[in-house]
């Protein structure tokens, strides 16, 4: 098995894109074989995220399956490095988890389905090798191949929807996200220069986060570099983390995405932003992190109020879940500026359970416009009566959201309030009145649209497919799992939150 | 002595110069040019380029003028007569002033050179044309032959294949 | 012992079978519950047995130092988070386990649940026949009672927190249970919605307990709390953060807005959880957490203050309501103000034994009031005004719901008066003057609203729906008399019987044993109350020879304000239309229109408008082009020239 | 004795009228006339620098005119073209007036 170590990360990463390129070879004409081979290409990077989930020693924690192949010489010295720490293996484990059940669900994509699966996988690659990747040009490299096929997605593939006061159209909706992406990926780079500059300063040139993270230690890279190239990262993957003012992107987007599509993009894409600020801003600059995270975990907070409030006044269901990611990534984003061990630790659960049950909510709400072809939830009324499972699935998500004990989501936003009592009480505070919004803007949702009495214009609804009820099932089995035995989770977790803040 | 030949060949050179830009009349400006292009060979003569002066005369006297004439001719229209010019000339003619000036200092403030002029054997020219310059020579008989050939596709009559010439309707 | 936790495990179990295997179950899997919550009633018993015999020599058990009171302790791990390997320290790491806690609070809160629970599901076997989703009830029911237990059962902060959610859920389940009609949905919402801005202010206590104890556990905040390292101000300001999360489950004074409005659910439900069990989590809250609340002189005065308020308030409102149920919903708030009074007024005993007794009579009323609609067929809520003189068409109920309203009403030999009585000595005994007169209007006043109740209901005139009033099925009207025997009966335990028992203050006490003692003066005042009470109601509506017109006319302004239930409902409504959803419109708005279209769009149309204008210079015109040139050349040329020389 | 710098100075002068005329006249015949004054212009000037430092061993006075003379061939090359495009352009547009001659607008 040790070899099968040394290779399963590049497999990690090489299985979707193969499986993408190899897509581009099936027939056109015929939906059900491209949907098969996705699956079929789904099913195996999910056995090898649960596989190399599953290898990640905790015991031994740090940074393990490590292989590096070398790929541009002496002066600029970037190398393909591999390793994987105690907070990528879960983000690994959500992405294939997610991926598999975004694939299944886009059962419904019927035009150019061979090209949507291409960008599906290629996206899924992408953020594959986010996770897995222990080299900043390769970091960033991947980190484009995850955002730039959102475009394509959204813009072909979407829906438009015409909410009377504006427009939003799938257009507008992809060029949004794609230009206000690739904005924080400049500032990103400036960041990764930034730091490539002050290591070739210091004698060795280098990509490597490990060699950079060993270079900071002994004092090679300056405290006021540190202070300036900190707030870089901060923004530059805030963005992607839907970080306050930077997060209109995010609600357009969903609304305009396909099913398949916003379940990724808002299950696992913002993740990445919240993992790039632990992984370089936090490794690599920390006097620099130290600084500016009161500033951030002010705007954490304001993301959970601000999400939630807005959530409230929506009318339309993918607006009310956008903004409520928005929020939940708000959570996120305070437990990681707490840089309090027990914080940190509920924010990569929190990254992990708000994955899933986004994921779990955006499939519900697909089916649904798949047959109702409408998202207000001012005129949609009593699904229950029609569609049950698909109601009891989105209650379960939306009792999730609300942080009810018993699913994952209590155990991620308390173990975040704990951290952020210990340092910033007053915020706190507001998270836990956050907490509350969610109740009413969730209870909302269900009471008007799903337990209503049920509308004659309704009765045509059929309940979900076998293919939704088995990826809902499975998603409301793992909230459950987590949210009542999180200690598998909880111990590979708190092997990578140990490093992480071993440099503070 | 020289100075006033000087003057008389720049006279005529400007002067020429300045009727072609100015006439209101094409033909008027065709003749203007020819004097002007004297005026350069007399300046050559100054030079002792005897020859250059002779193909000076015989190149753009003859052929290029007659060329001139021609193209007059053949794109004889209405308005010929009132060719005033566009609406951008003031703005042309600071421009031209300063660039002649921003030359003209380049010159004056270049070293200056005392020698006086002297004439090469016309034979060293003969040799240097066909050993140093032999490659440029070529090239220069190819230009000739492209230009030849170019310039009567694109001035042909539409006979042949009138109608591949003429852009379709669809097109636009 | 240890094995109590298999108490709410079996419901826990009960739970998800019923949902998953409803079809093919027998009877849609109700008695895969009763089955469920009779095990846990035995386990119950055995637990109650093992606890009181061979409890001392158990190596888990102890007798703590604070409480007094034999607590036997049992947990297992849960989850760690934070730095792997380190022990628990607030910088570090915490540790997570689930653990339970025995003690006399506990197996005394334990019956009454497992007993009620048990009646309540037998008695819904026949109310809720026929309905479309019977299944489902008895799956929430088996949640309910699952979390209830481990609620009750719960050692650490955390574990008690996750039941308290639990419970909140199942009670909007099951208020919200006849989704289909608008009532019961805005019922269950405001009901869920309402409690957790209490569990807010439980979480914040729970955390800030942890943040100044480092850890969740009971047993080290009470130490802390007791010892006095907590610090005075810490320690009140986590008791009244707990005070809050009780007064949201407990419907106290600012949050008892949904509980009438909870009535909305079917009657069973009614019965158990907004009677018996779940309002009783905020004061079994405060019960529990009293040394902290001890600690605090402060604490404990707005406990009282706030039993109070809620007590006379919604005695007063119960006396003009006209829905049976609702009567008996403000009188459940009543109660439960009374409870929390006597906690005040560090009557710790009068508190626990009128929750017990309250639990009973007050199961009782509602399961008759269901009965009552069951036999006039009102399936929605009864007006006492249409229903008169049932105690001929329905005897047994009139019996059965009459020993509840007497008992409630204070009238001696019945449990209600023991209990009331207790607190009224407590509060006599610790609180200024001013309380125990306030104490006795409303005793006076809650016997006058349930005389009134059961007078109109079984004694007065003949109402319109009443003709076609039919007796409950046996099964009903069983599980009613054994609830009423106990009404009668469970009083007498209070007395110091013979033998070792010492009444209920030898077994159930906070810190030192009180023996039972009658203070005569106020027995007699309150017996001359309650009594009084009864006669005038008697008189006003059965012989109708006093009528209460001159009154009503007169005080016609107060009358409106209570009628109106003080305006809290609109308040509440008022702050929701104006303030929450215009301030959540305007942030969409402001949302869209400045962060989206102004911060976000506007560089764009920036870079569009700089885009037209820039094109313009491409006129077509060729002299334009050369005039470019020229510039560019001239421009060259200066900069050449001024970097050579 | 006329020093170059006259010879350079005539040559400036007649390439700032040359490019006048190229840029204020309408008609595109005369803008190829005023071409050809500059290319004289530039002729003046080489043949000039050319026969003033003959004996300086840079610039011999014959390389001057040589490449004089292959300016004058490219002159002659470049009117005939710039004849036959101002001819098509004469049939399509029907005008030689460069104003009215803007399909390339904006």
């Amino acid at each position: 098995m040790a070899n099968f170590d040394q290779v399963s990360l590049l497999l990690l990463v090489l299985v979707p894109l193969a499986g993408a390129a190899l897509a581009m070879f099936l027939p056109k004409d015929r939906p059900r074989d491209a949907w098969q081979f996705a699956i079929f290409v789904a099913a195996i990077s999910f056995v090898l995220s649960v596989v190399v989930f599953l290898r990640y020693d905790y015991g031994a924690g740090g940074v393990q399956m490590v292989r590096s192949y070398d790929w541009i010489g002496q002066p600029v010295n970037i190398t393909l490095h591999f390793g994987l720490n105690g907070i990528g293996a879960p983000l690994v484990l959500l992405n294939g988890i997610v991926l598999l059940g975004a694939v299944l669900i886009s059962q419904t994509i019927t035009r150019r389905t061979r090209d949507f699966f291409v960008l599906l996988l290629a996206l899924g690659a992408g953020v594959f090798g986010v996770f897995v990747v222990r080299d900043l040009f390769f970091l960033f490299f991947f980190y484009e191949l995850a955002v730039l096929p959102m475009y394509l997605l959204i813009g072909v593939w979407g829906s438009s929807t015409d909410f009377g006061t504006f427009l939003r159209t799938k257009e507008y909706g992809a060029m949004k996200l794609m230009l206000m992406l690739v904005a924080g990926s400049i500032l990103i780079w400036v960041g990764i220069l930034a730091l490539y500059v002050a290591s070739s300063q210091a004698g060795d040139p280098t990509f490597n986060i490990d060699k950079l993270a060993a270079l900071q230690q002994d004092g090679a890279v300056s405290r006021l570099t540190q202070m300036w190239v900190f707030p870089f990262f901060a923004l530059g993957f805030g963005v992607l983390a839907g970080l306050w003012p930077f997060h209109t992107w995010s609600p357009d987007g969903h609304v305009a995405a396909p099913t398949g599509v916003s379940m990724l993009h808002a299950g696992v894409l913002m993740k990445l932003g919240a993992f790039g600020i632990i992984q370089v801003g936090m490794i690599l600059t920390p006097q620099g992190a130290e600084v500016w995270m009161p500033v951030l975990i002010g705007l954490g907070t304001v993301n959970v109020i601000y999400g939630a409030i807005s959530a409230l006044s929506q009318n339309d269901l993918k607006y009310v879940i956008g903004y409520s990611s928005v929020s939940h990534m708000g959570y996120v984003l305070m437990g990681i500026a707490t840089l309090h061990p027990v914080g940190l630790a509920g924010a990569v659960l929190q990254m992990f359970s708000h994955g899933i049950m986004t994921a779990l909510m955006f499939a519900m709400v697909g089916a649904i416009y798949e047959r109702a072809h409408i998202r207000d939830s001012m005129i949609l009324n009593g699904l229950i009566k029609r569609m049950g499972t698909t109601t009891f699935f989105f209650a379960i998500a939306g009792l999730a959201s609300l942080g009810l004990p018993g699913l994952s989501g209590f155990i991620a936003e308390f173990m975040v309030f704990t951290g952020a009592f210990r340092t910033y009480l007053p915020l706190a505070v507001l998270g836990v009145i956050g907490a509350a919004i969610t109740a009413v803007y969730i209870l909302r949702l269900l009471a008007r649209s799903f337990f209503g009495e049920g509308d004659p214009q309704w009765d045509h609804l059929t309940d979900a497919s076998p293919v939704e009820k088995g990826v809902g099932a499975a998603f409301v089995l793992i909230l459950i799992a987590v949210g009542v035995w999180p200690a598998p989770l909880l111990r590979v977790i708190n092997t990578g939150v140990e490093s992480a803040l071993a440099v503070f | 002595m020289a100075l006033a030949l000087f003057t008389i060949v720049a006279i005529f050179t400007l002067g020429g110069a300045v009727g072609v830009v100015a006439t209101r009349n094409v033909v008027h400006a065709a003749l203007f040019l020819l004097l002007s292009l004297l005026g350069a060979a007399g300046a050559y003569l100054l030079l002792f380029a005897e020859f250059l002066a002779l193909v000076q005369v015989l190149i753009y006297g003859g052929a290029v003028t007659i060329v001139v004439l021609f193209a007059v001719m053949l794109t004889r229209s209405s308005e010929y007569p009132r060719i005033t010019d566009n609406k951008q000339w003031p703005l042309g003619l600071i421009t031209a002033t300063v660039l002649a000036v921003v030359l003209g200092a380049a010159f004056w403030l270049a070293p200056d050179v005392a020698a006086e002029p002297q004439a090469p054997a016309f034979t060293e020219l003969g040799a240097a044309l066909f050993t140093k310059w032999a490659l440029p020579f070529e090239i220069a008989s190819l230009v000739l032959l492209v230009a030849l050939i170019g310039a009567i596709i694109i001035a042909r009559t539409q006979t042949v294949t009138a109608q591949a010439d003429t852009p379709a309707e669809g097109e636009g | 012992m240890p094995l109590a936790f298999l108490i709410p495990v079996f419901s826990f179990a009960a739970c998800p079978l019923i949902i998953l295997f409803q079809r093919w179950l027998p009877l849609r899997g109700a008695p895969l519950a009763i089955l469920a919550i009779g095990g846990g009633f035995v386990v119950w018993a055995l637990t109650t047995v093992s606890f009181l015999g061979a409890a001392p020599e158990n190596p888990a058990c102890a007798v703590s130092g604070i409480t007094g009171a034999l607590t036997c302790h049992f947990s297992t791990s849960w989850f760690e988070a934070g730095l792997p390997g380190v022990a628990a320290t607030v910088d570090q790491a915490i540790h997570l386990d689930w653990g339970i806690i025995i003690d006399p609070l506990t197996v005394v809160l334990l019956g009454l649940i497992t007993f009620v629970a048990l009646g309540v599901q037998l008695y819904s076997l026949e109310y809720m026949k026929g309905d479309p989703r019977f299944g489902w009830y008895f799956a929430w029911q088996a949640l309910f009672v699952a979390a209830m237990l481990t609620l009750a059962l719960a050692d650490n902060f955390l574990l008690l927190y996750i039941a308290w959610e639990l419970v909140g859920l199942c009670s909007y389940l099951l208020i919200g249970f006849w989704f289909e009609n608008p009532g019961p949905r805005e019922a269950a919402k405001k009901a869920f919605v309402v409690t957790r801005i209490g569990d807010v202010g439980l979480l914040v206590g729970i955390l800030l307990l942890w943040v100044n104890v480092g850890s969740f556990s009971m047993t080290d905040a009470f130490a802390a709390a007791a010892s006095g390292e907590l610090g005075s101000g810490v320690t009140t300001a986590a008791a009244i953060l707990l005070l809050l999360g009780a007064m949201g489950k407990s419907a106290q004074f600012p949050f008892h807005v949904w509980l009438p409005d909870a009535m909305e659910g079917p009657t069973p439900v009614s019965a158990l959880i907004h009677a018996a069990t779940m309002v009783i989590a905020g004061v079994y809250l405060v019960a529990r957490a009293y040394p902290i609340f001890a600690a605090s002189p402060e604490a404990m005065m707005i406990v009282a203050i706030v039993g109070l308020i809620t007590a006379l308030g919604a005695a007063t409102i119960a006396l003009v309501s006209t829905d049976l149920k609702r009567i008996l919903a403000y009188s459940t708030v009543s109660h439960l103000g009374l409870m929390m009074l006597s906690l005040g007024a560090f009557g710790w005993t009068a508190a626990v034994f009128h929750l017990m007794a309250h639990g009973f009579a007050k199961a009782l009323l509602f399961l008759g009031a269901g009965s009552v609609m069951h036999g006039v067929g009102a399936h929605g809520d009864v007006d006492i005004r249409r229903v008169g003189g049932l105690r001929r068409a329905m005897p047994v109920t009139a019996v059965v719901f009459s020993i509840g309203a007497l008992s409630l009403g204070g009238i001696p030999i019945l449990s209600g008066f023991w209990s009331k009585d207790e607190i009224l000595i407590a509060v006599e005994h610790n609180l200024p003057v001013i309380f125990i007169v306030l104490t006795m209007l409303t005793a006076f006043l809650s016997a006058l609203y349930m005389a009134r109740a059961m007078f109109v209901v079984f004694f007065g005139a003949e109402g319109e729906d009443s003709h076609h009033a039919h007796e409950s099925p046996l099964l009903m009207t069983g599980v009613m008399s054994v609830l009423a025997v106990l009404a009668v009966g469970f009083g007498w335990i209070a007395f110091n019987w013979p033998g070792a028992f010492g009444g209920i203050g030898g077994f159930v006490f906070y810190d030192h044993a009180e023996k039972f003692h009658f203070n005569y003066v106020l027995g007699a005042l309150s017996i001359i109350l309650a009594v009084g009470a009864f006669v005038l109601a008697w008189l006003v509506y059965v012989r109708r020879s006093v009528s209460h017109e001159p009154w009503r006319v007169r005080f016609a302004g107060v009358l409106r304000v209570v009628e109106r239930r003080y305006y809290v409902d609109e308040a509440y409504q008022w702050s929701i239309d104006r303030v929450v959803l215009t301030v959540s419109a305007a942030l969409a708005f402001f949302d869209r229109a400045v962060v989206n279209d102004v911060a976000v769009n506007g560089p764009a149309d920036v870079v569009r408008k700089a885009g037209v204008a820039l094109r313009l210079h491409v006129t077509g015109h060729v002299y334009t082009y050369a005039l470019a040139v020229a510039l560019g050349v001239i421009g060259l040329a200066i900069f050449w020239w001024l970097r050579s020389v | 004795m006329v020093p170059l710098l006259y010879f350079q100075l005539l040559g400036a002068a007649l390439f700032g009228i040359g490019f006048y005329g190229v840029l204020a006249r309408r008609s595109a015949v005369l803008i190829v006339l005023s071409i050809e004054l500059m290319l004289n212009a530039v002729n003046i000037n080489l043949i000039a620098a050319a026969s003033y430092l003959n004996g300086t061993g840079r610039f011999a006075a014959f390389d001057g005119q040589i490449i004089a003379i292959f300016v004058i061939t490219v002159a002659a090359a470049e009117v005939g073209l710039a004849f036959a495009i101002i001819l098509r352009m004469y049939r399509n547009r029907g005008t030689v007036n460069v104003d009215e001659i803007n399909l390339l607008k904006w």
